[in-house]
């Protein structure tokens, strides 16, 4: 065992320290979500690429550093114990770009790489259909073949989209072969939101912003050029980026850690006895998951798989993300019901409360570890 | 032995339950978080069924009851998520009509023409403070004061709930407001009428959320079966039921206890604000569990009961400051051992 | 509302307070399911009976003292507040009684219930069976017509049978039509344990002692008059006793309410305040749990039924029984592990873990919540 | 950075894995249920296999190694309930070889000639204190002594699992037992190792448990389906997949932090303690559940891994315990905030 950074990773972490340090900005942006948020957060996305830091894990020629999964998880640490804005683009650099960067053509890279990178157009993921539940291999959504303009008509129905009221362009699945069932004949597209045809209806969540939205297609044009990987074979490039989604990428132990090292300061300034042994879980359970990436990245490291392992990881880090928060506002007392309070903790708690029902429910998370880890027979 | 309201309490209550279901739609709450006032011309017709005046003596033009019929109806409120301050109404009325019967607002609220608020020792936020015509003010040291909204410099707060106007309180005590001393006892009573009230509340929001949630797995057909056949989505809301069967008689028994000041009233308000909470909490998460993305918009009404859940089991103290009561109680160093509550 | 308990009642509580004040053992008995404990637990039921208190809600004619519910509740209050020994008849004087009250004939009535009241014979339950898990329709232990003797032979197997193993008769379903499917062509019999043709195997439990038995049925003569019912109409029958044993009759508050009360003083004897949390909800649940039963007891009285209520009944208590033990346990810290130790608290561990599975899986009764009284759509 | 064991350890415990599964098989631990001392011929083996020297030092015979190769192989001590006194042999060697190293003692333990059990303060019962050949005790004053069982009182106690033979120990200090004083230190570290023990094999024991649960629930079928297509058996057994997954990690960091000392190996232990044993016991409470009745008997296996992890989940300080000492860490008075533990 190693528990040690090298001198290099640690020379990467002081490097990532003081950029954030002096560049965070004071005081938090608008919500990500408003109008005028959504503008804030792009330029700080700009702000982040043009020092580098806005895809680490990335080749140097799209703004990267090559960062290796250890040092990618260092810069999350570091970035989120900054308090750091909320990356708009995530959903573009974390769950389609290792997509693109695997099935897309140098041509396609080329094209999208770069202002997602910097921020500039900003994607939004096109999977769940209304009908289609969490099911993916539902999806009815179609696209009909334009040989004439050399691409395709696509019709239908996309729903939560995160970030699609103000986003730019959407990656999602659609079916090609009318006559194909579940998971086969789909093929996997990238729509320009601005195309006519396309309507965008923004969705309130909880917190009272658009943070999702439905996008209603009809008779869309979709070029050929922007078809990602082989017509037909958009479930198994679907599968890779399901992967990142559930998986270690999105969900870095830097996001919990940072808010169970605040609940312990809340606690210490203001302790309330009645509370203490869940401060203590919070922060435990936020080491554990660290812990527990950790092993993760040494298996992967060492050539492994991830797998169905993610599932394992997804209940944890949303459960424990709840839990956290809502002790949080235990410890708040008479205030832990403001939205105006310091701290962001109810933000925060009514983010975490999606954690449990998106990128695949917990109890479809539990049937995959029971059915693909323990080998349990089928769920009825 | 009977744990269980009085035909005529049932009849009561059912009254109100019907009224609400016509005058306070999830519609009219949602016009509530958009207007400045959650009080509305609703408040003149509650005042007609009786509701604002409960605990007001009939000398006053109040109905005379007590916390028994206030808990009853309160869950009712708490079923169509009514966005007027009726508890905070109650208690103040309560304090009203035991220091300051004749200073004139107890038939001005029993006929719905005022709405009281109030703000007792601990509490730091007051419900509707610029709306109501009078608050009731207790201090630390046993003063009680009557003010109105101009008497104090208000900052109006923002609730997870917005049909809760919140606002801190900025007071300062005048011997024009001051209308008794060493009211400590009576103060602490108003909090526990205030946690009581609460933990109605949290019963009827429980079942409305589980309401909303069992219709929603009946008609919810994915993969061609409704997802209320499925084992785990049964058993989230079997836990929810669970819960709620157990937190309802221990409500009940708190209203019995503290509408007759019973020794251990203080302890059955604190258990019935704790199981009503829990079972309020476990609604929450397991109907927004099994909803699933529509549940976590705003579009969709469950969140108006989920969102007066979170603020309710944290008002009038959260679990922990009654969990601490209870052990005290239990576990501290009077020797007497803990007997059954009746 | 009304929350005292009248004249009588009290004095009820005083007459039964007393006698068992003068009359518990000092020491605790053996095990009842060593044969010395049996016969020590025979004799403590004897004793009862003698007194009037073995079967309170009784007619008088058979030993009762025909107390009301809420009586019956104060006498269960009683008895565990006075740590008096488990009951050996359990399962005859509250699972088997009210179905003999309410389908036996008056001759068996007169038979049984008299040597049943006075602990001179054991009753055991003949529900279980090693292929039918926990439905009891698929029972497959069958009775052939013997017309020439006047009864039916009885071959097959039962499991899981309480008492079992000192036992001296048993009562079940057999299935009297072969053609019959499911809860159709069950007959309710009586059956002699000592009868010719009869084996029984005791089961060690966890605590290991054969608390229950196998018992394997070879061609067992039992005469009509041993039949409970009518032929053919077992399943009816049953229900109405398994109702009782899910329900109302068999866990008395006082059961709870006796041993949280013991923690508290267990608590304030050696405090560690990690656990005060855990001793507070065990007591609050117990109180809880009292409080619904008197809840239950208003309904019936106004003429209520408990029906599916039975369900939420005994997750609550068998999930909170063992929490208090395990609570208790903790409390204990280093001794916690010690079977010889003072109080009996992993004795009653032990035996309040199979509470959440005897009488129905927890699991099954969540589903018939979930189905019966939430009206959800059958589990599939 | 790289948290796993090397392939040097990973083929040590495999070794032991492998010999367990051979000469410790549940008739094996059914014979030490029924016998007067658990320790019996396959000590010897285990020697031979390197496990009884693993903390002694190389010039006493030993392995040389350290706590991480003890918490690899206790996992696998823990999957197969292992009867023997490892984790307390280790831990009276460990204090053996700092303070009485030339006591004669360590060989034969290493060579599985003699077993130690040990005594620290705070601690009221002992392993095997009848059949062990040396008993290392810690007094609270800090004073170490070495005696032998003829040196003690020992009043015999029945553990919930039969296999561990505890004692209380009346044992009165005398000049010819004493071997060193102010080891407080030593004592406190020498307890961690216990608790890191106790850990790995509560992570091994959850395994077991959960590997006789999953063939169960496929096997049995009931209603013509097997059971471990129901949706609750599946997420009965997923959830202790999980507390395991999660454990093991945490349990790893423990052994290496406490194998190098780290100003953080106490907390971290406390938390490899409190991972452990929460996996360990919901695994029983699962486990159980999935079987029904045939859990609940003697006769079948579970039982053995259950009783074992209730010995283990109280042993070496519960939960409490470890609860409260990692709270006094991150929320006493101490000014520094929490860091990350490596």
């Amino acid at each position: 065992m190693d528990l040690e950074f090298t001198e290099q990773e640690q020379e990467f972490r002081r490097e990532a320290r003081a950029w954030l340090t002096a560049n965070v900005p004071a005081e938090p942006l608008p919500s990500m979500d408003t109008r005028e948020g959504f503008l804030a957060h792009r330029a700080w996305e700009r702000k982040l690429f043009d020092a580098r830091w806005a895809v680490v894990s990335w080749p140097r020629e799209y703004g990267g550093r090559e960062a290796g999964l250890t040092e990618w998880l260092i810069f999350e640490e570091e970035y989120y114990r900054a308090g750091a804005p909320g990356r708009v683009s995530q959903n573009g650099i974390f769950l389609f770009a290792p997509t693109l960067f695997e099935f897309g053509t140098r041509e396609q890279q080329d094209r999208y790489l770069p202002a997602m990178a910097a921020g500039e157009e900003i994607w939004v993921q096109g999977w769940s259909e209304p009908e289609a539940g969490s099911d993916l291999a539902n999806v009815r959504s179609r696209a009909e073949r334009d040989e004439e303009r050399g691409g395709w008509r696509l019709s239908g129905q996309k729903i939560w989209s995160s970030r699609g009221t103000y986003g730019h362009r959407l990656f999602g699945l659609f079916r090609t072969d009318p006559g194909a069932q579940r998971h086969r004949g789909l093929t996997y597209f990238m729509v320009d939101l601005a195309a006519e045809g396309v309507t965008v209806r923004p969705i309130p969540q909880l917190d009272g912003e658009p943070g999702f939205a439905e996008v209603f297609l009809d008779d869309v044009f979709v070029p050929d050029a922007d078809v990602l990987g082989g017509v037909d074979e958009g479930w198994k490039i679907m599968i890779a980026t399901t992967g990142s989604e559930r998986g270690l990428n999105l969900r870095s132990p830097g996001r919990f850690v940072a808010p169970a090292n605040r609940l312990i300061e809340l606690y210490r300034r203001d302790p309330r006895p009645a509370e203490r042994d869940a401060v203590v879980r919070a922060w435990m359970d936020a080491d554990a998951y660290r812990l527990f990436t950790f092993g993760t990245v040494t298996k992967l490291q060492a050539g492994g798989a991830i797998g169905a392992d993610s599932s394992i990881n997804k209940v944890f880090w949303s459960e424990m993300d709840v839990e956290l928060h809502a002790t949080a506002l235990r410890l708040l007392g008479e205030a832990g019901e403001l939205d105006d309070g310091d701290g962001g903790w109810l933000d925060g708690f009514l983010f975490a409360l999606g954690g449990p029902i998106y990128a695949g429910t917990n109890e479809i998370q539990r049937n995959t570890i029971a059915e693909r880890i323990l080998g349990l027979p089928r769920a009825k | 032995m009977r744990l269980a309201y009085t035909e005529d309490q049932e009849l009561f209550r059912d009254t109100v339950r019907d009224f609400l279901a016509d005058r306070c739609t999830t519609a009219d709450v949602r016009a509530a978080w958009a207007a400045d006032t959650a009080i509305s011309a609703r408040w003149v017709e509650l005042a007609k069924v009786g509701v604002t005046g409960i605990v007001i003596p009939e000398e006053h033009d109040g109905l005379g009851m007590g916390d028994e019929e206030l808990a009853a109806v309160l869950v009712e409120a708490g079923r169509a998520a009514l966005p007027e301050p009726l508890l905070e109404s109650a208690v103040a009325a309560g304090l009203l009509a035991e220091f300051a019967p004749d200073a004139g607002w107890l038939a001005e609220i029993a006929a719905g023409r005022a709405a009281a608020s109030v703000l007792l020792p601990g509490q730091r936020l007051a419900v509707e403070a610029a709306a109501a015509d009078v608050l009731v003010i207790g201090l630390a040291d046993g003063d009680l004061h009557v003010a109105t909204p101009a008497d104090c410099v208000l900052t109006a707060r923002r609730s997870v709930d917005r049909s809760r106007k919140l606002f801190t309180v900025d007071f300062t005590p005048t011997a024009r407001t001051l209308v008794a001393s060493d009211t400590r006892r009576a103060l602490a009573r108003a909090a526990d009428r205030g946690a009581l009230g609460a933990a109605a509340q949290l019963l009827g929001l429980t079942r409305r959320m589980l309401d909303i949630t069992v219709e929603y797995a009946k008609q919810r057909v994915q993969r061609g079966v409704p997802i209320g056949s499925h084992q785990s989505v049964q058993h989230h809301l079997a836990n929810v039921l669970i819960k709620l069967e157990f937190a309802r008689p221990v409500v009940l028994r708190a209203a019995y206890s503290l509408a007759r000041d019973l020794p251990s009233a203080g302890r059955d308000v604190s258990m019935a604000k704790i199981y009503a909470g829990e079972a309020a909490d476990l609604a929450a998460r397991n109907c927004l569990q099994v909803h699933g993305a529509i549940g976590y918009t705003e579009e969709h009404d469950l969140q108006l009961f989920m969102k007066r859940a979170w603020a309710l089991g944290t008002a009038w103290g959260d679990a922990g400051v009654h969990r601490d009561r209870i052990a005290a109680d239990l576990l501290g160093d009077a020797p007497a051992p803990p007997t059954p509550a009746f």
